[in-house]
This record gives C-alpha cells, sequence and structure tokens, in this order.
C-alpha cells in the first residue's frame, strides 16, 4: 500500500522470531523456537541407520572374527580403500583369516557398500565419528586390531540390524549343522553300502579270483 | 542518584584542589572527562559487538556466543584478545603511511562526537553552543578517513568499495542536516542541552508529526553514515568482500569495528538527543534514561540488519536525494506551519493535522514521482 | 590562572607550528594524495585557531565546509583519474625566483598589519569587537546582508546546474 | 513417430543427405551435413525440435562419434537422437552454437574432454582442464602421467610398513627430489 | 629562457566521449564469498557497470565421468550423491532409471512411491536452500538461510534415518530402494510435510514483498523466452521465463503420472520471477507428496526377478545398447547417457548437468547491469559446482 509496509511486515517477522525466541522450548521445532544443540554437553538422538566407517565384528574372542578375507568387499569398494592380506599356516598354505586388514579411513566415504555385499556379515558400518587425529597416513590408516569390535557393540548401536543378523546366523548354523548330520548320515549309509558290497564282492571274489588279478596287473 | 556521576567528578576536583593550586583543577576537570569518555568508547563499543551478535543471534532461532564467560560476557574481551594476537599484513606495495593512518583519522571523530552528547542532566563533556554543528562536522571527516583505506590497500575491491562509501557519505550528510533544522527552529539553538531542556515534561519532539518524520529521516542517515544495513554498501560482503577494509587485520581491522560501532551508538545517542527528548523521563535517573532511549535505537538498528537485504549503489543514490532530501525540506515547512499555528501550547490539534496532512501527501506524491522504484505486482499462471 | 593561560598558548603555538609544517608538506610532498591530505590537515588547523580565538561557530563551518566537502571533491578526484594518484607529481616548472619575489611583496604588504596585531590572545580589554554568537550572525545575515546572501544562493545554484550539464554531456545516459 | 517415418521425413526435405539408423538414433554419413540436418528439424513445421539436450563424445577406438539429444519443447512426445562419426586423427566436426546456443558449453567440453574440433565454434578452448593441459584424458589411450612416480615420503612410508620398493623407484624419486627434469614421458614440461 | 619556465605538464589524452574512465578488470574468483563454491567470474567494470564477463569453472573438476568408467555400475551410485551435493535423491534416481532402462528393469510400486517422497522431499530441500543463499547474496544477513536451514535440518533427519547419511543417501538400488520405509519413518515425513505450508508463508511475508528486494530483483538479468530455449536452459530459470516444459509432465516418468499438481510460470524471466517462482514450486511439490503419502501402500520395495542385480552387484552386466535417461532434478534437466559394452563398467558415461548449462546465459544477462546484480543473478540461477565441474 504506501512504500515502508513489505519491510515492516518482514521485520515483524523477525520481531516475532526474538520474542518466540523466549517463549518456545528450546528444540521443539516450532516456528520461532531456537534450534540449538550444545553439542559436546548435549546431542542429538543417534538413528539406527546411520553410517560412518566401518568395523570389523568378532563373537567371543578377538581371534575368531567372522571376516574370512574372501576379498570381496575390497574388490567392490568404490574408491579402493580396503587392502586385505590372507593369513597363511606354517605349511604356507592361505587361512581362511586375515592377517592384515587395512581400511583407510581418510579415502572411505562410508557408502556402506562392503555392508551390503559381504555374505558373511563380518564387516558392518559404526557409529562413532569423533575419530579426528593430527596424522593423515598412520592414525587414520585404521589396521585389523583398530577396526575389531564386539558384537555386543553391534547390538548396542543397532538394536535391530544386531538381532536381524544374530537370527539369520542362527538359522544358517542350523541348516548347516542339519545339513553337516544329513551327509553324516548320508557318509555312513554310503559307508554302510559299501562295506556290504565290499562283503559280497569278497565273497564272490573268492571263487573265482585268479583270472582277475592278472587281467589287473599287465595294463596297456 | 541522578547526579551521581556530576558529584564524584565534583569530589575528585575538590581533592585535587586541597593537594595542587587551584588551576591545576581544572586540568583534573578535563582530565576526568576524557578519561570517562576514552574508557567510555571502547567500553561501549566492545559489548555493542556481543550486543549485536546475541540480538541478530534470537532472531535467527539460534543461541548466539554463549560460550566465553557466563552468557558470552567475556566474548568481548576474546575477541579483542584475538585481534591483538592476529598478524598486521600491510600489503606489499601499498602505501604504507595511509595504510597505517587511515584506521586513525577513521575513529578518531567517532570518538570526538562523544564530547557533545548529553549523557545525563548536566552531564555534557563539553557544553559547546554549537554543539549540532560540531556533530555534523566531525562527521564529515570520516570520509577522509575511507578514502586513505581504500587508497592505501592498493586492492581493487577496497577502491570500488571506497568510492562508493564515499558518495554515500556525502549524499546522506545533506538530508542528515537539512532534518535537523526543524528541532533548531523550534528550539532556536544549536546546544545540545538545549535541546534537551526544551523537550521537558513529555514535549518530546517524536510527537510532533514533523518531529516523527525528522526522526526518522535523521535515523535513516545515521545508519547510512555509519554503513549499517540497509546501507552497507561500503563493506558488502557479497559483493566487494569486505570493501575499504579489505585489506586490513589485527589491531587496525579492529579499530575499523570500533569506529563503526561507535558511531552506531552516537548516532543513536544523537537521535534521543534531538527528537527522543535526551535524558528527560520521569522516575528513573536521567543517564539511565538516556542509555535506554539509545540502546533502544542500536536495537532498531540491529533489527535492520538481521532482516534487511542491502540496497543497491544508485537505488542508495536515488533515495538520498529523490526522497529523503525532497522529504525533509518539506519538513521544514511542516515545521514553519506547526510553529505558527501552536500557540505556545505544544498539543494544539490544528498545528497538528495540518502538517501531518502536508506530510503525509508529501510522502504519497513522492512516492508517484519516483515510480521506477516502487514494486511491481507480478501475475503467476498455475499451468498444467 | 596564569599557568593555563601559559598551557593553552603553548598549544595554540604548536598547532601553529604543525599548520605551517602541513603546509609546507601540502606544496612539496610529491605524491599528490598525501600533498592533498597535508593540505586537510592545515585546514583543520586553521579551524583549531579559530575555535581558540572562541569564534567556535566559524571553527565548525571551517570543518564542515573545507574538510568535509572541498577536500573530499579534491581527493575523489585524484582517485577518480587513476593515473594522478600513483607516480610523483613534481612540480617542474623553474619559477622558483618570480615566486620568490611575490612572496616578498606579500610579505611586506601583511608584515606590519601582524605585528600591529600583537601576540595573541587578544585582551577582551582593548578594541576586540564583541564576540558574535551564533544568533545575532543568524539574524544580521537575514536582515542587513539578505540581498548578497539571496545573490550567492542563486549563483551557487547556477554554478551546480553548470556542473551537472557539463558531467551529463559526457555520458549521456 | 518411429525412427525410420522420422528418417524418411529428413530425406524427402533434404535430398543429398546420408542417413543410417544406429540403435534407435541416426547416424548423419558426412559431418558437413550435420547442421542442415539439425537447421531443418529445428525450422521444421511437423518436429519442432527445438531444444538441443545434450552433447556427448563417446570413443570407440577405432572412431570418435559424437551423440546430440534433440527435443521439442512445443509437441512434447517428439525427440530424436543424432550421431556424427569421425575418425581419430583430426576430429573435425561442425559445431552448432550458430543454431543452437546452449550447445557452446558441451562442445567445449568435448573438446577438452575427447580433442574434438569443433570448426565454427565462436570460443573453443579447454573448459574444464586449465590452459596449458595437454592431452585429452576421457579417451580411452589417455595414460595418465605420473601415476607410477612415487615420492621420497611414499617410499619411506612403505619401506616403515615391510613393503619393499623398487630400486628404479627409488632412483625416481631421489631425481624427482634433487628438482630434476621430472621424466613425463611425452608432454612437455607444462609452465606456471 | 621562457620556453624553460613554461610549465611541462601533459595535457591528459580525454578521448572524444570526454573523461576516458578506465574499465577495471575484476576476478570475482574462486574464492569469493557468493560464488556458491569455487568458481570463478573475470568481470570488467566501468565504474559499476558489467562490460564483459567471462565465466571460468574447472576448479572442482575430478573427471567423474573416467571414475564412473572404472567401476562396476553399483558402485558409482555412491559417487552420483556428489554430483550436486543438495540433493542427492534425485541424482540417485536419475542414475537407476537410467540403468533400469538399459536392463528393462521393472520396478514395484512402493519403490516408485518412495522414490518420488524422496526427490520432492530434496526438492524443497534445495530451493528452500537456494532462497536463502540468493537473499544472502542480496545482504538479508543469513536470517532467511537460518530460517530455511531449520526447516532442512527436519528433512535431513528423515534422509538420515532412512539411507544412512544425510546428504550422501546412496539410497536407491537399480530395482528399488536399498531399505524399505517404516511406518514412524513415514509419520515424521508426513509431520514435516504438514508443518511446511506454516513455515512457507513465513518465509513469504519475510522477504517476497520487501520494497527492496524488489528494487534489487526486479526487471534484472531478464532471460528472454526464446534465448533460454536457444541455450537449453532448464528448470525453474526456463519456467520462470514463461516456457512451460517440465520433465514431470513431459516424460511422465516413474509415478507422476498418479499425481494432479500444477506447474508454476513467470512473467518476465528476471530475478524475481526465479525467485518467487522457486516458491511456488515448493507448494507444488507439497501437494505431490501429500498424495504420494495416501497412495502408498505396503509391498515389496525391491524387484524381485531382477537379473542378478542386487544381491552380487558384482557381476551385473547389462545388455549391449545406450540409454538416456533424464529426471526433473530442482536444478533442471538432470540426464545421465550410458552406453553398455556388456561388460561389469560402462563403456561410456555422460551426466548432462543442469548447472553447467545453465550457464551458458550467465554473459547474456549480465552485460549492463551493475557487479551487485551480476552476483546477485549469479545466485539466482542456482549452480552448485559439483554439477558443473563433474
Amino acid at each position: 500500500m504506501f512504500f515502508g509496509l513489505g519491510i515492516l511486515r518482514g521485520m515483524n517477522i523477525t520481531l516475532m522470531n526474538f520474542i518466540r525466541s523466549y517463549t518456545r522450548k528450546r528444540g521443539s521445532g516450532e516456528i520461532g523456537a531456537l534450534t540449538t544443540v550444545q553439542y559436546p554437553e548435549e546431542r542429538l538422538p543417534e538413528k539406527e541407520k546411520f553410517r560412518n566407517f566401518p568395523f570389523l565384528i568378532y563373537d567371543d574372542k578377538p581371534e575368531d572374527l567372522r571376516c574370512v578375507a574372501c576379498d570381496i568387499c575390497a574388490q567392490d569398494c568404490p574408491p579402493r580403500c580396503i587392502y586385505i592380506v590372507k593369513e597363511t599356516d606354517e605349511a604356507g598354505k592361505p587361512m581362511k583369516k586375515p592377517a592384515v586388514f587395512d581400511i583407510d579411513f581418510t579415502v572411505c566415504m562410508n557408502c556402506g557398500i562392503c555392508e551390503e555385499v559381504c555374505p558373511f556379515d563380518a564387516i558392518f558400518m559404526d557409529h562413532e565419528f569423533e575419530i579426528a587425529d593430527s596424522d593423515r597416513h598412520d592414525k587414520l590408516l585404521y589396521h585389523r586390531d583398530d577396526l575389531l569390535k564386539t558384537n555386543e557393540h553391534f547390538h548396542k548401536i543397532r538394536p535391530n540390524d544386531g538381532r536381524e543378523v544374530d537370527t539369520r546366523l542362527a538359522e544358517a548354523k542350523e541348516a548347516k549343522a542339519k545339513k553337516d548330520e544329513a551327509r553324516k548320515k548320508a557318509a555312513e549309509a554310503k559307508a554302510a553300502a559299501k562295506a556290504k558290497a565290499e562283503a559280497e564282492k569278497a565273497t564272490e571274489a573268492k571263487e573265482d579270483k585268479p583270472p582277475e588279478t592278472e587281467k589287473e596287473s599287465d595294463p596297456q | 542518584m541522578d547526579q551521581m556521576f556530576v558529584n564524584i567528578k565534583a569530589a575528585l576536583v575538590g581533592l585535587s584542589d586541597k593537594v595542587f593550586p587551584d588551576w591545576v583543577g581544572v586540568l583534573v576537570s578535563i582530565a576526568v572527562s576524557i578519561v570517562a569518555i576514552a574508557l567510555l568508547g571502547p567500553l561501549i563499543m566492545m559489548y555493542l559487538t556481543l550486543i549485536e551478535r546475541k540480538v541478530v543471534a534470537r532472531m535467527q532461532n539460534r543461541i548466539g556466543p554463549n560460550r566465553v564467560g557466563k552468557y558470552g560476557l567475556l566474548q568481548p574481551l576474546a575477541d579483542g584478545v584475538k585481534m591483538l594476537i592476529k598478524e598486521d599484513i600491510v600489503p606489499r606495495n601499498a602505501d604504507k603511511v595511509l595504510h597505517l593512518l587511515a584506521p586513525i583519522l577513521i575513529v578518531a571523530p567517532a570518538l570526538l562526537v562523544f564530547a557533545v552528547l548529553p549523557f545525563g542532566r548536566n552531564m555534557t563533556a563539553v557544553d559547546l553552543n554549537v554543539g549540532i554543528l560540531f556533530f555534523a562536522a566531525i562527521s564529515s571527516i570520516g570520509t577522509i578517513g575511507i578514502f586513505m583505506a581504500a587508497w592505501g590497500s592498493n586492492n581493487k575491491f577496497s577502491v570500488l568499495g571506497g568510492m562508493r562509501s564515499v558518495a554515500q557519505m556525502i549524499s546522506y550528510e545533506i538530508p542528515m542536516v537539512m532534518s535537523v533544522v526543524p528541532v533548531l527552529l523550534a528550539v532556536g539553538s544549536l546546544s545540545t542541552n538545549a535541546i534537551v531542556e526544551a523537550q521537558a515534561d513529555w514535549h518530546w519532539f517524536v510527537f510532533t508529526p514533523w518531529g516523527f518524520l525528522g526522526c526518522v529521516i535523521f535515523f535513516l542517515c545515521g545508519v547510512a553514515e555509519c554503513n549499517r544495513s540497509p546501507f552497507d554498501l561500503a563493506e558488502a560482503e557479497s559483493e566487494i568482500i569486505a570493501g575499504f577494509h579489505t585489506e586490513y587485520s589485527g589491531m587496525k581491522f579492529a579499530l575499523f569495528y570500533m569506529a563503526e560501532f561507535m558511531s552506531a551508538f552516537t548516532i543513536s545517542g544523537m537521535t534521543t538527543t534531538l527528537f527522543l527528548g535526551g535524558w528527560q523521563g520521569p522516575l528513573l535517573p536521567s543517564w539511565l534514561w538516556f542509555f535506554l532511549k539509545t540502546y533502544g535505537l542500536i536495537f532498531i538498528m540491529l533489527w535492520f540488519r538481521a532482516t534487511l537485504p542491502r540496497l543497491r549503489v544508485d537505488q542508495l543514490m536515488a533515495l538520498a536525494w529523490k526522497f529523503l532530501l525532497p522529504l525533509s525540506l518539506v519538513n521544514i515547512v511542516a515545521t514553519c506551519i506547526w510553529h505558527f499555528l501552536s500557540d505556545e501550547a505544544f498539543f494544539t490539534p490544528a498545528a497538528f493535522l495540518v502538517p501531518l496532512a502536508l506530510l503525509v501527501f508529501s510522502y504519497w506524491g513522492l512516492m508517484k514521482l519516483n515510480q521506477p522504484y516502487m514494486p511491481e505486482k507480478r501475475v503467476y499462471p498455475l499451468v498444467d | 590562572m596564569p599557568q593555563l593561560e601559559f598551557l593553552i598558548k603553548c598549544g595554540v603555538y604548536g598547532l601553529m607550528g604543525l599548520g605551517i609544517i602541513a603546509a609546507v608538506g601540502a606544496v612539496l610532498l610529491p605524491n599528490l594524495f598525501h600533498a592533498g591530505l597535508a593540505l586537510a590537515f592545515v585546514l583543520v588547523t586553521i579551524a583549531g585557531i579559530f575555535m581558540s580565538v572562541g569564534a567556535e561557530f566559524l571553527g565548525m563551518v571551517q570543518i564542515l565546509l573545507y574538510v568535509g566537502g572541498v577536500m573530499t571533491l579534491i581527493i575523489y578526484t585524484i582517485m577518480l583519474t587513476g593515473r594522478l594518484g600513483a607516480k610523483d607529481v613534481r612540480a617542474q616548472n623553474r619559477q622558483g625566483i618570480f615566486a620568490a619575489i611575490a612572496a616578498g611583496f606579500f610579505v611586506c604588504w601583511i608584515g606590519p598589519l601582524i605585528l600591529k596585531t600583537g601576540a595573541w590572545p587578544q585582551r577582551e580589554s582593548d578594541s576586540a569587537p564583541p564576540l558574535l554568537s551564533v544568533e545575532d550572525l543568524g539574524m544580521s545575515l537575514m536582515t542587513e546582508y539578505v540581498f548578497p546572501f539571496e545573490v550567492l544562493g542563486v549563483l551557487l545554484f547556477a554554478v551546480l546546474i553548470g556542473a551537472i550539464v557539463i558531467a551529463r554531456q559526457d555520458r549521456p545516459s | 513417430m518411429t525412427l525410420d517415418e522420422v528418417k524418411r521425413h529428413i530425406e524427402k526435405h533434404l535430398p543429398g543427405v546420408a542417413l543410417k539408423p544406429v540403435r534407435e538414433s541416426l547416424l548423419v554419413e558426412n559431418p558437413l551435413d550435420l547442421p542442415r540436418v539439425v537447421e531443418f528439424l529445428k525450422a521444421d513445421g511437423v518436429l519442432q525440435l527445438n531444444y538441443l539436450s545434450s552433447v556427448t563424445g563417446v570413443d570407440y577406438l577405432t572412431f570418435l562419434e559424437c551423440v546430440y539429444h534433440l527435443y521439442s519443447m512445443e509437441n512434447k512426445t517428439y525427440s530424436l537422437q543424432l550421431r556424427v562419426r569421425v575418425d581419430r586423427e583430426n576430429p573435425h566436426v561442425p559445431s552448432l552454437v550458430p543454431i543452437f546456443r546452449g550447445a557452446e558449453f558441451q562442445e567445449r567440453e568435448a573438446y577438452d574432454m575427447y580433442g574434438f574440433q569443433f570448426d565454427g565454434h565462436p570460443d573453443l578452448r579447454r573448459i574444464l582442464m586449465w590452459d596449458g593441459y595437454v592431452g585429452y584424458p576421457m579417451r580411452k589411450d589417455y595414460k595418465q602421467e605420473d601415476s607410477e612416480v612415487l615420492d621420497r615420503d611414499d617410499i619411506e612410508w612403505l619401506q616403515k610398513h615391510g613393503v619393499s620398493v623398487a630400486e628404479e623407484h627409488i632412483k625416481m624419486a631421489e631425481s624427482l627430489q634433487t628438482g630434476g627434469e621430472s621424466e613425463q614421458p611425452e608432454s612437455e614440461q607444462t609452465e606456471g | 629562457m621562457f620556453e624553460k619556465m613554461r610549465v611541462k605538464t601533459k595535457v591528459i589524452d580525454s578521448g572524444k566521449s570526454g573523461l576516458d574512465t578506465q574499465t577495471l578488470e575484476v576476478n570475482v574468483g574462486p574464492q569469493h564469498p557468493s560464488t556458491h563454491g569455487v568458481f570463478r567470474m573475470t568481470i570488467v567494470l566501468d565504474g559499476e557497470v558489467v562490460k564483459s564477463l567471462r565465466p571460468v569453472m574447472g576448479y572442482l573438476h575430478r573427471n567423474h565421468e573416467q571414475i564412473a568408467e572404472n567401476i562396476t555400475y553399483s558402485a558409482s551410485m555412491p559417487y552420483t550423491d556428489r554430483l550436486d551435493y543438495f540433493n542427492s535423491m534425485s541424482n540417485n534416481q536419475a542414475w537407476a532409471m537410467t540403468v533400469e532402462q538399459l536392463a528393462e528393469v521393472e520396478i514395484p510400486d512402493r519403490a516408485e512411491y518412495i522414490r518420488v517422497i524422496m526427490s520432492e522431499l530434496t526438492r524443497l530441500v534445495n530451493h528452500v536452500s537456494v532462497i536463502g543463499f540468493l537473499l544472502n547474496d542480496m545482504g538479508a544477513f543469513f536470517t532467511p538461510t537460518l530460517f530455511a536451514f531449520r526447516e532442512r535440518e527436519k528433512v535431513l533427519d528423515v534422509f538420515e534415518a532412512v539411507s544412512g547419511s544425510r546428504m550422501m543417501c546412496n539410497y536407491l538400488r537399480f530395482g528399488g530402494v536399498n531399505r524399505d520405509l517404516t511406518d514412524d519413518q513415514l509419520g515424521q515425513i508426513k509431520k514435516i510435510v504438514a508443518d511446511f505450508p506454516a513455515f512457507l508463508d513465513e518465509f513469504e511475508t519475510l522477504l517476497a514483498q520487501n520494497e527492496i528486494v524488489c528494487m534489487r530483483c526486479q526487471n534484472v538479468g531478464v532471460l528472454p523466452a526464446e534465448l533460454a530455449i536457444n541455450a537449453s536452459i532448464t528448470g525453474p530459470m526456463l519456467r520462470a521465463s514463461g516456457v512451460n516444459y517440465d520433465i514431470r509432465k513431459v516424460d511422465q516418468y516413474s509415478v507422476y503420472d498418479r499425481f494432479e499438481f500444477k506447474i508454476p510460470l513467470g512473467e518476465k524471466g528476471d530475478v524475481y520471477d526465479r525467485y518467487y517462482v522457486r516458491m511456488l514450486e515448493m507448494r507444488e511439490s507439497l501437494k505431490i507428496l501429500n498424495q504420494a503419502l495416501e497412495q502408498i501402500e505396503p509391498g515389496p520395495f525391491m524387484a524381485p526377478k531382477v537379473p542378478a542385480c542386487l544381491k552380487n552387484p558384482r557381476n551385473f552386466k547389462p545388455p549391449v545398447g545406450e540409454a538416456y535417461g533424464r529426471v526433473e532434478a530442482p536444478k533442471g534437466e538432470l540426464g545421465f547417457y550410458v552406453v553398455s559394452d556388456g561388460s561389469k563398467e560402462p563403456w561410456r558415461y555422460h551426466v548432462r548437468a543442469p548447472s553447467f548449462i545453465n550457464l551458458t546465459v550467465l554473459e547474456a544477462m549480465c552485460i549492463g547491469y551493475k557487479l551487485a546484480d551480476a552476483i546477485v543473478i549469479l545466485g539466482s540461477i542456482d549452480i552448485v559446482l559439483g554439477e558443473v565441474d563433474r
């Protein structure tokens, strides 16, 4: 209507915000309420699905961690920041344990692809984000032991995923156990059948044993 | 309570008279005033920075500094120490002399004006009978300081900033002085004390139509004079980085900062003196009234800063020459009408309505004349 | 209060000394910008002297007009025409001799007048004109000298219009 | 309109143009016809393809290809992909900037990344890389310079972690360290 | 003798037009408070008026396309977050749609709805932030930006709860989405969408009718409609010039045909129109979100019989061929051109970035205006350097 009206209406908004910052509760999300969270003292509630840098999970002893060094996550990591070397036992045969499992946190972009592609549920995304450090090369290059965290930690930060992973592992273990028994039973049945077959063969063989052995002894 | 500071000063002078010969007493009283102002200026500036950050923060739904000291009260000290520690960089082939002299030439006028401000009943440092003229003259010296800063930094952006701020200072000085003339007509003297006395028992000039308009014009020109939003062209961060004080760091930059805040205080102080009845006020001691009113006006300045975007250079000039100057001239005419219609009674209805009608008509007329700057109405079709 | 008199006197004489130094600087300084600033300082010292004699109004007007107005425009022109401010602009003219002669005439003419007035400060007793207050100034401007005041106004107005016409001619917007 | 109808429509109006459908796009055999075809498509009453969405360079080892995506802002259903093939040595393609202002930056990027020489482009210089850069990074045969050169502190770090570093790497690092001429095989020393 | 004495002062060679004022070349450089990232403009000024303006970019060039050609299709999904880091969900959607078009993958309805909800939420976040930065460039000292960020935080919390990260979501997969939306997350989104109109009214009265904003924005940086079409400008900039072209309406991709919403068009195509068109677009997005939140119903969030897509992304080999998928990203038409040679890595991966092409007309719009306007015009174009430089 007159020249200054838009300006006055806009200034009224900021004045209302100024007054409401005292009247409305801080962090209530209403218009005009303060939104500051005093970071070190107060913290926002952590979301379960929040993903920061990965960590390796082990069940009860740090030695038997779930990772079998199959190198799938290293190949699938977009910026290639995982470096795995298999452990070799005395005879030099590579074992299913990573001797070296380095993740370079300066390169990792916490995209969570390693967690998705890991067939053994061995690597998960952590919630720990206060890991700033002074030296880029050594301190932020996490080795296997720095990455290890217990299953309880995993349950603490991600309860639903933890339960789901555990149920899945439990089923897999039972399935494997059932399969083992089945295989064991099948093996016994086969062994028994074989034993029975030999027994009959042994009896037939006794009557016409001499001719068979000469044929076998002079192979072409 | 009201004359507290005056009694303190008298006691000090009395103390020195007992010890030294009488002429030293005069020196002591001068020294006390100087020390008071020299302490008051920077102190006001320090806590104005804190108040600004707190108020603007509250307008933006955040808390503002509250880490250093109880409610951030020590924040100004922290800033001061930081400014002292910061390395003072002088560009290589800049003009060393100008670079060094510029902040001094900007802070000095800002501090000098304190001498004329009537902080309370007979608490004016120097009771010049040309007080207002002193204020106008001193505030025009600041322009040269900005020139020196712009030219001394040998930086394209600061030259641009320097040009802009000088054009702005000159073109806003004239409406500022013109808007003071009605007060001088009503009071008949240039002395700040006389002006405040004339506004005794609620005869504040702001309640008269011409006084209100004069106050608005004076305040706007004052805001433009000390380069604060919405006229902060000289140090427009988004366009020319920091204008004339781009190349300053450390204590020199702190001086620029101090000059800006002190001139903000003096402008608000002068507006209170001229239009809001200075230290006149019912119950509280006089100096408290002065500070309350001044900080009220400073709150408005911070409110401007938190809300309004800045004007472009040509719009700024157009506002000064084509809007504020004619309005202040018409304001003088309105004062004369008010003066002769009101037969010595301050609030006569006729003397109130006729100038009011004249001013409203001229405001509307000027709006019509400045058509290209008026916002257009736009229609936005919503199509499929 | 003789001590106070002495203090004020040496203060004012110091101011005058500074003024002279600044005036010499304004002439001899190589950098034009510095010379401009020295000139501004001279004008401020003159305003100081006016105030010390008691003519506060004149001192304030001196600062407002000369330092605030004229000097600002001089420096503005120095900054605008880029090449001027940067390099050294020495007066290359060889008119030293003629200047000396002219200065000599000036000194002889003004000298006796200065000596006649005697040292600062003026005593009220001897024939100093009554201190002019702002009010009398205003009344006299509006009564006795109203005609020159109006003519000056018209003249300034004409000057203003002329300046705008010249400036506009350069860049017809 | 299917691809063949569009092809016949163009050939009807522009007799001398040779077009070949390639994977639901039209290959303009002779690159010099490109401006004529695009001009016609833009001005045509039926198709009105007046919006050039994107210009892309592609490297197919034996030849370089420039793909244009054209859409119409009037009749919103029509769109067409045009293709132009040039050999790798002197990839000259007529620029579309006189017809479509939008092609300006995209053609400069194609020049910067693949080395297409757009004739008629008002201001053909590198847009993403710095002006002194040599080589076309997106070409398949682009060898990234000094990707194998190790610095002295890299070598120290590797040795600290028990990795044996080849002898010539150490020699290379020493020469780098002493400010010697860095042996980038073919790119001369970039100034500045 | 007199020659020696004549004053040797050189007459300033004033050109025919009187004072030959020096033009000043200013680098509004890569490090500048209001170039929205590392973007440089070499501006030649005559006084305050812009004579010529040359944009210089490439400071943030990471050769994103070369990276994408050396990693598998789904491994480059997190890289698309970093293209236009303000709205990673619509970048993901563009890349996912392109590869699904290439591999002919069908997506269940719930995944489509989740994608529409997420990209409309990013449109809200992007427009609100852009208006905040534009007003901040004009000098409103951070107040609009902080109001905008107060609302943006709520949306980013939803993104974090859903995808795991606030800005780098990496949430979409070929064939659907990574995780399902739980009910309380849907409740959170409903609450945000319900509160947003009140915030928009406050945001509008703050500065929309403000006389200073109108003086600074109206009739500044006018972009005529035919120049916009010719320079292949897309997004709110094009619609502010009055051209009705919104890819959600043109291609009807995803499930946008099931929603009823309008497209706001500007009148003059100046900075004020671009500012106000974005405000109206936010209100339209709210309409879409409301309808989407009603129509969404439980179901599979990932396509079941997908050719070996999600579980082992390592040997996802789309058939030989090429595809060009485009999406109406908040900044304009974001297109991905992908050529596949049947192997795990794309043969050619090209991003048609809207901010990169919208910069073509920056110089045409800035000539003749003042330096302060050039900054505001750049702010109204809404560029993000991650997308410009790729």
